[in-house]
């Protein structure tokens, strides 16, 4: 019984490291970018919600506004920055990247302040529901459905969207694409801005059970890592997989062996790596 | 019967899914000579070839070298036992230069002795040596101190098949040597082959007719992975299966 | 020729940096130095800026002292122990520097206190880690904060005794060597209470995630949550286990939190009905700290908090010791600081010589709600105050 | 071939290529007495321009740290997110060797050293199976699991308080004390001259056959093997060298600091050794050395104009990967070339295996 409702918030974390991983996969995936600023762009929709959510007083507006305003960052850094390094080696990538996310957190310290903030949960979600003996908090259901449409929304727009189409075609390969006549700067300044819009989106949806602070990029970097790592980089299905698989671990693991959690999901990976050189669903 | 022929494979099979790429080729290598396999694209050559370098596993067959088996035995393997190859697509190290090209080949033939790190590279005599012989050979010694690189496109070629005789090989592998070369640099390869063959038995995968039929003391024609006709240069020529094999692909 | 603005000049001033370092060492002067080691970048800068203000306020309010207005140093400790240790060890080499206070991160004041006990120097600081005083103990090293054995006892005690029915309790808690303290300090309590443990949950220090911990937590159905977690962590778990409804259910417990500052990253909401353990309250009616409260308004337009307070204190009690002493000497400062009765933030405090403890109140407060509150800051009541330390043979520190 | 081995798609840069071949003739060997000589002359001027000698050994530690991350970025293109793990475990092991074994000065390096090599060997023999952003993240992985472990063992380590009262044992022989080092400076010179023999060691090792292998094993994987090197060997080699030398830097850290905390383990540790080799500039020793100097210097000025000065280092590493790929020292060089061009002919590159590969590692 215990097991089982485990399971239901390993579903609920997996969802939420889904949203985040898909961001970092699909610009993997089309853009061959590794990047360590993900996190960064997290804890930056966090604190978004916090300011829009003051501001305007509902969390549905932030939910609304926010993601487009994260995104619309990240276009910025795309078209000034980022796209002059894509030729670079990967090191290059982390390395500005990483640049990048230290930028994010001080100017977050600077903008906010060190401390961290709460997001209350919205109205209307703020109770739990009652599942045999168990608590479940509404807002975690609201959150695994919601994320799940978002998925859905994701997989339409990837598989049966001429712009999927282009993402698709472009992660086999760059330049066929382009000798298409494609305006390839355009769509990958588009990828870019989608997957860290989707990061902006993932830290606002969780900003109201985490809270914020401007040291939570990194902490969420590493689970990203794992889980698209896991999934296959470049995969969407992987990063679903991946982050239910995560999150599965972690949540059940603090029932069997909590000390192990963290080492377990490195664990996991390595794993996966060994056994599946490209991940459960990635490719060469 | 082994003592003539450097390399042999039986029933040789390599198969993608169902797909048989090459299907039970028996080849036979004589010592000392050029052996060229030619046939139409997709015929299976360079599935062949893959076999025969250590790049794929075989799914069925045997291959013999010296009449000792190396059907698993791995890439960097085979060349200690005497086997070297070139790169269809030219593969060399690009940012060192020449002379380091071809001394980095010499002392490939060493494997793992090339561990050592408390001696200086430069140290072991022969490897410089045979790499200053092999760049003499080529005509490349005005380069020795250029980027490989930066040499022109058919110098590049020359120094890829000179990376593959620095291994000191009993049989050359050679993957289409004059692949994208100029009009004026195939003689030149040509003739560099041609001279190969007394010294090493040499196999080699070619497109150029010209070449294949100038040079080769055998010639294999390979067809849907197996082998149509093998023979000397003329009687090939002679083949109405050849032409019919050339033909076919063309219509 | 201090250390800061000697880097401020930094590399334009290429000629003096070939100043031979004899000469430069002469030219630390008279007026006496305290070194305030705070986190002001890195991972832990919410608590440094605040314990900036406090020692800064308490130099700038403190009037002449041995002769001179007394100086003050900020050492950035960087959030990382290994660099902090190097700077401390260049300020007694190179300025001879002698008394230092400070330090957010437990590993951090250990290490340095080692440090300063070599170099014949002072020590003070407010970080968590009971080896401080025990174990680890030295000459050099003070501490203002009340251990972890204080901390459960001034906040599981009174609240079992407000409320004995509340027999079940469960614990929440991050496995490393303070985690286990504060644990192992309820457990011995529990067994001496007749509390039942119906169950604990470690957590990695890293953690984010708890809805795990609080399901098995649910699932042992009991009356009281006892989150020994601080900082981020305890922040986390609470608010998580708010969402699960566990507020409702239970009476929660926070025994170890930063205060203030952590309260109002919080908010009421979260906090109403909530216990709280704590080393420091504003609210709290005494004449020193009626008087900070008073001079950080004016300042700084804020209420102190626990990193204010705690830093203030500590650069107040050394410069009180120097003036004792009338030197700056370590082992004289020290002699003047053992024993030493005074006035603090808390009320009356007293410096132990046995461990050089300082013996203050340590707080149970409670949340309020949002209707409650007087002010932004009013957050809390406090519930109850009082000390507990470990007395004679519970004392471990064998000082060296 | 890129810094993690993956090939590059087609947007490889011609123009990167040019600049690297043109730079072969590495510009150390036109100084006058080559970098051994500018290395000496360094390490007898840290500690006169540096504000203390403590920083000066600070950075001769990370630069060690560095000088072995470079040998497997610069030299063998592996990038390795592991290098804390070896950082870490040499400040542990030599601590512990010396608390609770009673080890001197130089048997507790040398414990390290081994230790790191065997570990290291461990770390990449496993790593290395995998190509690419994998490889990076299996290290990463294993730093992860290097860390939790240190964690959870506190009683050896002293988990998140960290290893206290590690000692700096003075060098005997036959019983007499050489040099006491409890003193800042003769530390100093202890580890300027451990560096220096580190330093001759690596050169050493780039210019002999593993090193010109493991050059070429970085510049064209597949070649390397069909000349008939196992590839995997030269990096599992490469893998144990720099543990070997990033070890008894942990292990100095932990003398100098007489501590060893637990964010030596930590992965941020490895980011750092990573992003100081960057700095300097891959490929090149001299730069490791550049490297390790203008992080620690920097971040300690700057820490203590401006709190939030890490909004100035994250914009640094920006400016850094845009305007001067070849880090550090690729500028030094470039510069120093301006400098030269009027006067002397360039010399042509000669082909020394440590020249040909010190000029641009990264692809």
């Amino acid at each position: 019984m215990l097991y089982l409702f485990q399971v239901l918030n390993g579903l609920g974390l997996g969802m939420i490291y889904f949203l985040l991983s898909a961001g970092l996969t699909i610009i993997f995936g089309l853009l061959n970018f590794v990047n360590f600023a993900h996190g960064a762009f997290f804890m930056l929709g966090g604190y978004l919600c916090w300011s829009l959510t003051e501001l305007t007083g509902s969390f549905w507006i932030s939910l609304l506004a926010g993601p487009p305003v994260v995104a619309f960052l990240a276009w910025a850094a795309e078209v000034t920055l980022i796209r002059r390094i894509y030729r670079l080696p990967h090191t290059f990538h982390i390395l500005v990247t990483v640049g990048i996310s230290l930028i994010l957190q001080e100017a977050t310290i600077m903008l906010w302040g060190p401390i961290g903030k709460s997001i209350p949960v919205p109205d209307g979600l703020q109770g739990v529901v009652t599942l045999w003996n168990f608590a479940y908090p509404t807002y975690r259901l609201f959150l695994i459905a919601f994320t799940a449409l978002i998925g859905f929304a994701l997989w339409y727009l990837l598989e049966w969207t001429r712009f999927g189409g282009l993402v698709r075609a472009g992660s086999e390969s760059a330049e066929m694409v382009a000798l298409l006549g494609t305006n390839i700067h355009r769509l990958f300044a588009r990828t870019f801005a989608l997957g860290v819009g989707l990061a902006g989106l993932a830290g606002i949806l969780s900003a109201p059970i985490r809270g914020v602070h401007p040291f939570m990029g990194p902490e969420v970097l590493g689970i990203a890592f794992v889980v698209v790592v896991i999934g296959g980089m470049g995969s969407f299905t992987g990063a679903l997989l991946g982050g239910l698989l995560v999150g599965l671990v972690q949540s059940l693991m603090s029932t069997i062996w909590p000390e192990g959690a963290s080492l377990m999901i490195y664990g996991t990976m390595a794993a996966v790596i060994l056994l599946r050189p490209y991940g459960l669903f990635g490719r060469a | 019967m082994n003592d003539r022929h450097i390399l042999t494979t039986e029933n040789l099979s390599l198969s993608y899914g169902g797909f048989r790429a090459v299907d039970k080729v028996n080849l036979r290598v004589r010592r000392k000579t050029v052996h060229s396999v030619i046939g139409p694209n997709g015929a299976g050559k360079t599935s062949l070839f893959h076999c025969l370098t250590g790049g794929r596993r075989p799914t069925g067959g045997r291959i013999l070298f010296n009449g000792e088996e190396i059907t698993n035995r791995s890439a960097h393997a085979r060349v200690g036992s005497g086997m070297a190859r070139s790169f269809q697509i030219t593969s060399l190290f690009q940012n060192l230069t020449v002379r380091e090209n071809l001394r980095l080949a010499s002392q490939g033939r060493d494997g793992n002795g090339a561990l050592v790190f408390w001696r200086s590279a430069g140290a072991r005599k022969e490897h410089t040596e045979l790499a200053d012989r092999v760049m003499e050979r080529l005509g490349l010694t005005r380069k020795a101190a250029v980027a490989a690189g930066d040499l022109s496109h058919g110098q590049q070629r020359l120094l890829e098949v000179g990376m593959a005789l620095c291994g000191k090989p009993e049989l050359l592998l050679l993957d289409e040597p004059t692949a994208g070369m100029g009009v004026n640099d195939i003689p030149m390869m040509t003739e560099l082959i041609a001279d190969l063959g007394k010294e090493y038995s040499v196999m080699l995968i070619e497109h150029n007719m010209g070449i294949v039929m100038s040079v080769s003391d055998t010639i294999t024609v390979m067809s849907r992975g197996g082998i149509l006709v093998e023979g000397k240069p003329e009687e090939v020529r002679a083949d109405p299966r050849v032409r019919e094999a050339y033909l076919g692909e063309v219509a | 020729m201090n250390r800061r603005t000697f880097l401020k000049t930094g590399l334009a001033a290429t000629s003096l940096m070939m100043t031979p370092p004899l000469l430069r060492r002469s030219l630390a002067a008279d007026p006496v130095t305290f070194y305030g080691l705070k986190s002001m970048s890195g991972a832990y800068a919410s608590y440094g800026e605040f314990a900036e203000k406090g020692s800064k306020l308490a130099v700038d309010d403190y009037g002449p002292l041995l002769g001179a207005t007394p100086r003050y140093v900020t050492i950035d400790t960087e959030g990382n122990p290994g660099r902090t240790v190097r700077k401390v060890q260049e300020a007694v080499q190179q300025q001879n520097a002698r008394l230092f206070g400070g330090c957010t991160l437990s590993s951090t004041a250990l290490a340095v206190g080692k440090e300063i006990n070599k170099a014949g120097g002072v020590f003070m600081t407010p970080a968590g880690a009971d080896e401080i005083t025990a174990s680890e103990c030295n000459k050099a090293t003070f501490r203002w904060t009340v251990p972890t054995y204080g901390a459960v006892q001034q906040t599981v005690r009174p609240l079992f005794e407000s409320n004995p029915k509340a027999k079940r309790w469960y614990s929440i808690t991050p496995q490393y060597v303070f985690g286990e303290a504060l644990l192992t300090a309820a457990e011995n309590l529990f067994a001496e209470l007749g509390i039942e443990h119906v169950g604990n949950s470690y957590h990695s220090t890293q953690e984010q995630e708890y809805s795990g911990y609080l399901t098995n937590a649910a699932a042992a159905n009991p009356d009281v949550l006892l989150i020994l977690g601080f900082g981020g962590n305890g922040a986390s778990c609470l608010r998580q286990a708010a969402n699960f409804g566990m507020k409702s259910k239970m009476t929660i417990l926070l025994a170890w939190t930063q205060g203030l500052d952590w309260f109002q990253s919080l908010g009421p909401d979260l906090l109403e009905g909530v216990y709280l353990g704590a080393q420091y309250w504003h609210q709290v009616d005494a004449p020193v700290n009626n008087a900070l409260v008073k001079r950080t308004r004016e300042v700084y337009g804020i209420n102190p908090n626990y990193p204010l307070a705690g830093d203030y204190i500590i650069t107040k009690i050394i410069f009180d010791a120097v003036a004792k002493a009338g030197t700056t000497d370590g082992a004289a400062v020290i002699k003047a600081m053992e024993g030493m009765r005074y006035d603090g933030p808390t009320g009356p405090e007293m410096i132990r010589a046995q461990d050089h403890q300082v013996i203050k109140d340590y707080y149970l407060l409670r949340g309020k709600g949002k209707a409650a509150m007087n002010d932004r800051d009013d957050l809390a009541t406090v519930v109850s105050s009082g000390k507990s330390f470990p007395e004679g043979d519970q004392i471990l520190c064998r000082m060296r | 071939m890129n810094a993690t081995g993956e090939p590059l798609p087609a947007q490889s840069s011609p123009g990167r290529s040019g600049q690297r071949r043109d730079a072969s003739a590495s510009l150390c060997s036109r100084l006058p007495g080559g970098p051994a000589a500018v290395v000496a002359a360094l390490l007898v001027l840290m500690p006169v321009v540096l504000p203390s000698r403590t920083m000066a050994t600070e950075i001769l530690i990370f630069a060690m740290a560095t000088l072995a991350c470079n040998l497997l970025l610069g030299y063998g293109g592996l990038l390795s997110f592991g290098q804390a793990i070896f950082f870490g475990s040499g400040a542990y092991l030599s601590s512990l060797v010396m608390i609770h074994g009673g080890f001197g000065l130089l048997p507790a390096l040398l414990t390290a050293a081994v230790a790191g090599a065997i570990l290291a060997a461990l770390v990449g023999a496993l790593a290395i199976r995998r190509t690419g952003i994998y490889f990076v993240m299996m290290t990463l992985a294993f730093n992860q699991t290097a860390y939790f472990i240190a964690y959870t063992l506190s009683d050896w380590t002293g988990g998140d308080n960290g290893l206290l009262d590690v000692p700096r044992p003075s060098p005997t022989l036959f019983g007499v004390t050489l040099v006491d080092l409890s003193d800042a400076t003769a530390y100093y010179a202890f580890t300027a001259a451990l560096f220096f023999l580190i330093f001759i060691a690596v050169r050493k090792i780039i210019a002999s056959p593993f090193g010109s292998t493991l050059i070429a094993v970085r510049e064209n994987e597949a070649r390397a093997g069909a000349l008939g090197y196992d590839t995997r060997n030269f990096k599992i080699v490469a893998f144990a060298v720099s543990g070997a030398v990033t070890a008894p830097a942990g292990a100095l850290y932990a003398m100098l600091l007489n501590f060893a905390p637990l964010e030596n383990i930590q992965l941020s540790m490895s980011e750092n050794i990573v992003i100081m080799t960057v700095i300097g500039g891959t490929g090149s020793l001299l730069g490791s050395l550049l490297g390790a100097g203008a992080w620690v210097i920097i971040s300690d000025i700057l820490s203590e104009i401006w709190p939030r000065w890490l909004i100035l280092t994250g914009g640094a590493l920006i400016l850094i990967v845009l305007y001067l790929p070849g880090g550090l020292w690729g500028g030094v060089e470039s510069l120093m070339r301006r400098f030269r061009r009027g006067g002397g002919t360039r010399r042509t590159p000669d082909g020394v295996p440590e020249n040909a590969g010190a000029a641009h590692p990264m692809e």
